[in-house]
């Protein structure tokens, strides 16, 4: 161990701000980082299951087109 | 998984065809537009690709043009994939595309001078050959001044001088009139039989006889 | 063209699975590795005895400086290698690095100017190294922006791919330059940020750090090559089977 | 049926761009004209003594025929891509190598040749040491292709986004640092009467490497604009 006490430490021998400040935005900018890729992936997969509803949805729709066109074809 | 989304309705009896399209698939913003797309085009034939608007004709037109590779299959021209002689294909090859390629600062003679000379030829009369696109008169004209049905016509009448075996055309007749299609068609024929090959799109119908004309149908996919 | 077939990552939805399984195993080395190595870093090693305490930004600064230059090689040889082996899913491993890497140098550059401040007296110094980063931030932030700028995912990944090759053979050009331009204009009174001779008990700590942020890395990497392998292959029936099943499992 | 030669492809697609430029003579101006009143914003903005302006003109004149250059650099493949001549290019029977270099080279000869033409009148106002001119346009003339053949990589990897036109400068201005540098430092040099021909020996290796690899980088790229 090399500081006596815990403000010792918060010190660093006089440089505590710069230490903090480096290690403080390292931790920022990876953890925002890790925020976005974890939400990009969680936002990606939803996006797809959206698709996949409206796709569901515009088939049905044509299919029920399709079928009212023969309808009013033998009509 | 359907591959059965195009079918040829008639099938080339050519051993030796111009260009074949092996298993095509065709992704675009995240929509398969047609998957495990195969036929083949033989000298002599007149295609013409069908399908609703957004089921992927242009982009199967440029992908067979070799101007956007496909997600999946290949294009065997004179049975040699594309990708391994395309200046050889480039010189068989006239694609007219939406875009007329026609630059404003230059007149219609001078666009169509320089379009053929990329591929080597040489216009013998460009008056003649701007005439048989209704054009004659406007030789001079610089195409900032002529509308957009007439830069169309401009680099469609390349077609007259074109000594390329193979003409693929998206949309060839948009701003013709009826006698223009006539004309254009009688032009398709004689090609045809020259030993050439037509692949087009188009919304009107061809009044060519059904018998010359392949159908390539693409369905519109969903997903 | 056979062989991609029978490589089995070149496969989509193996590579994504596998990319999977790795993950975890990266993640909790990296939380091993980074603690153990931080803690080093912050209580037990030395101080240097020049620098004092400002020498533990070291182990941040001098790590994330050699991955920030690490990261760009890697996407340069996914790009070279999708370009002219045609593997689709290299390009989709370049784009999951071109922001990690752009995180990285921009810590490097943060610590680099909180090291200096104590150092120089000066925030900002147009030191050789620190000089080349930033323009290595700013090849970084044209990369993503060209990747944003296309719609289609695979168009991205392609011009995206040119664009860092053509980096990566500018990258010497441009710090041979950089370093050349200093020696030039550098006052004598401006010390360089060197690394004095480690020690021991300095150099441990490092490596841990070290280790620690490469298995970081490593499992970012693979978190956002399965996003972008999802993006790229959202209409494969394997993509809508997984979307599929986990939306069944979240609402159970 | 006739194939062109590589030497009359080439010549074509120059004398076609030529033509057009003379033509549309605003493009060739505009950038000259930017260029020119750019580096007489420098003295209001600093000062007019002579000292600090001969210490400063060196980078001030590369700098500004970096930023001239960009602003040039749009007319090389947009209109080109928007009336679908580029697609027509590219399916012509040429290697795309050598209508490429041929567009570059055209470019070159609207925008490089003039800016040399005009640096030395731009010198003067500036009050650039008598002995730099000679580095000056020396290394104006090896470092202006450069920066079309690098120029030209950016331009045809945005060619088809709406608002390219920033995003260019994000891609371009990096790569220029090498030839900056080192173009600046030769002026330099020879302002104190001292050989320069180590720089110009980097800028000329600089050029060639560009030379031979940009056509191709520029090709990949214009291939996924148009895909």
């Amino acid at each position: 161990m090399q500081f006596d006490s815990i403000s010792a430490f918060l010190a660093m021998g006089g440089y505590g701000f710069y230490v903090w400040l480096s290690y403080g935005v390292s931790i920022l900018v990876l953890a925002l980082l890790v925020l976005s890729s974890l939400s990009n992936h969680k936002k990606t997969k939803q996006h797809i299951a959206q698709r996949q509803k409206r796709e569901i949805k515009l088939r049905q729709a044509a299919e029920l087109q399709k079928a009212q066109a023969s309808a009013d074809t033998r009509l | 998984m359907s591959n059965l989304n195009a079918k040829i309705e008639a099938t080339s009896t050519n051993i030796n065809p111009l260009l074949r399209a092996c298993g095509l698939t065709c992704i675009r913003e995240e929509r398969v537009l047609f998957e495990a797309l195969n036929f083949t085009i033989a000298a002599g034939d007149i295609v013409q690709i069908e399908g609703p608007n957004g089921a992927g004709k242009t982009s199967l037109l440029r992908i067979l043009a070799g101007l956007s590779q496909p997600y999946d299959g290949n294009i065997y021209f004179q049975e040699t994939p594309l990708a391994q002689q395309r200046e050889a294909f480039h010189q068989e090859l006239l694609y007219l595309g939406h875009l007329p390629g026609v630059k404003d600062e230059m007149t219609a003679q001078e666009n169509l001078e320089f379009n053929l000379a990329l591929h080597g030829l040489h216009t013998g009369s460009a008056e003649k050959t701007l005439s048989e696109v209704n054009l004659l008169g406007f030789e001079d004209a610089f195409a900032s001044h002529l509308s957009a049905g007439q830069h169309r016509r401009i680099s469609l009448a390349r077609l007259w001088q074109s000594q390329a075996k193979i003409w693929i055309l998206d949309e060839p007749f948009t701003a013709i009139d009826k006698l223009g299609v006539k004309k254009l068609e009688a032009l398709f024929l004689q090609h045809a039989d020259n030993g050439g090959c037509v692949v087009l799109t188009t919304h009107q119908d061809l009044s060519l006889p059904a018998e010359r004309v392949k159908k390539v149908t693409l369905a519109y996919r969903f997903s | 063209m056979m062989w991609k077939w029978l490589h089995p990552y070149a496969n989509p939805k193996t590579s994504y699975h596998f990319a999977g399984k790795i993950l975890p195993w990266c993640t909790r080395l990296a939380v091993i590795f980074l603690t153990i190595g931080v803690t080093w870093a912050l209580l037990f090693a030395p101080a240097d005895y020049q620098q004092g305490d400002t020498f533990r930004i070291f182990y941040l600064h001098v790590p994330a400086a050699m991955l920030s230059m690490g990261i760009y090689l890697g996407m340069a040889i996914a790009a070279l290698s999708s370009l002219v082996w045609q593997l689709k899913l290299a390009d989709a491993s370049a784009a999951a690095m071109a922001p990690i890497g752009a995180a990285f140098t921009f810590i490097a550059l943060v610590t680099g100017a909180a090291w200096g401040k104590p150092m120089w007296g000066t925030w900002w110094i147009w030191d050789a190294r620190l000089t080349s980063e930033l323009i290595l931030l700013f090849l970084y932030l044209g990369v993503i922006a060209l990747h944003n700028a296309f719609e289609d995912k695979s168009l991205a990944g392609k011009a995206a791919g040119i664009l860092a090759l053509v980096g990566v053979i500018n990258l010497p050009i441009i710090k041979y330059s950089v370093e050349w331009w200093n020696t030039l204009h550098q006052g004598a009174t401006v010390s360089k940020l060197g690394q004095p001779s480690m020690s021991a008990d300095m150099f441990w700590p490092f490596l841990v750090c070290f280790i620690g942020f490469a298995c970081f890395v490593t499992a970012l990497i693979c978190l956002r090559f399965r996003t972008e392998v999802l993006n790229r292959n959202s209409m494969r029936p394997w993509v809508r089977e997984l979307v599929a099943n986990e939306g069944k499992t979240h609402a159970v | 049926m006739t194939q062109l030669s590589y030497r009359a492809a080439f010549a074509l697609i120059v004398k076609r761009d030529l033509m057009i430029a003379f033509r549309h003579r605003d493009d060739i101006v505009n950038p000259l004209l930017f260029f020119i009143i750019v580096v007489t914003l420098f003295p209001l903005g600093v000062g007019p003594e002579s000292t600090t302006l001969s210490r400063i003109a060196p980078g001030i004149i590369w700098v500004a025929a970096l930023l001239a250059t960009l602003l040039s650099l749009d007319r090389l493949f947009k209109s080109d891509y928007a009336d679908g001549s580029l697609e027509q290019m590219l399916l012509s029977p040429h290697p795309v190598f050598i209508l490429v270099l041929a567009k570059i080279v055209a470019h070159w000869l609207l925008t490089g040749l003039p800016l040399i033409l005009i640096a030395p009148l731009l010198a003067v106002l500036l009050h650039l040491h008598e002995s730099s001119y000679g580095a000056l346009m020396l290394t104006l003339l090896l470092g202006t292709p450069v920066l079309s053949l690098l120029g030209a990589i950016g331009v045809a990897l945005t060619v088809g986004i709406k608002k390219g036109g920033v995003l260019l400068s994000l891609l371009v201005l990096p790569l220029y640092i090498p030839v900056l540098i080192f173009a600046t430092s030769a002026i330099d040099t020879a302002a104190m009467n001292l050989p320069y021909s180590g720089q110009l020996a980097i800028i000329a290796a600089i050029f060639f490497a560009s030379l031979t690899l940009a056509p191709f980088a520029v090709s990949a790229a214009l291939k996924v604009s148009t895909n």
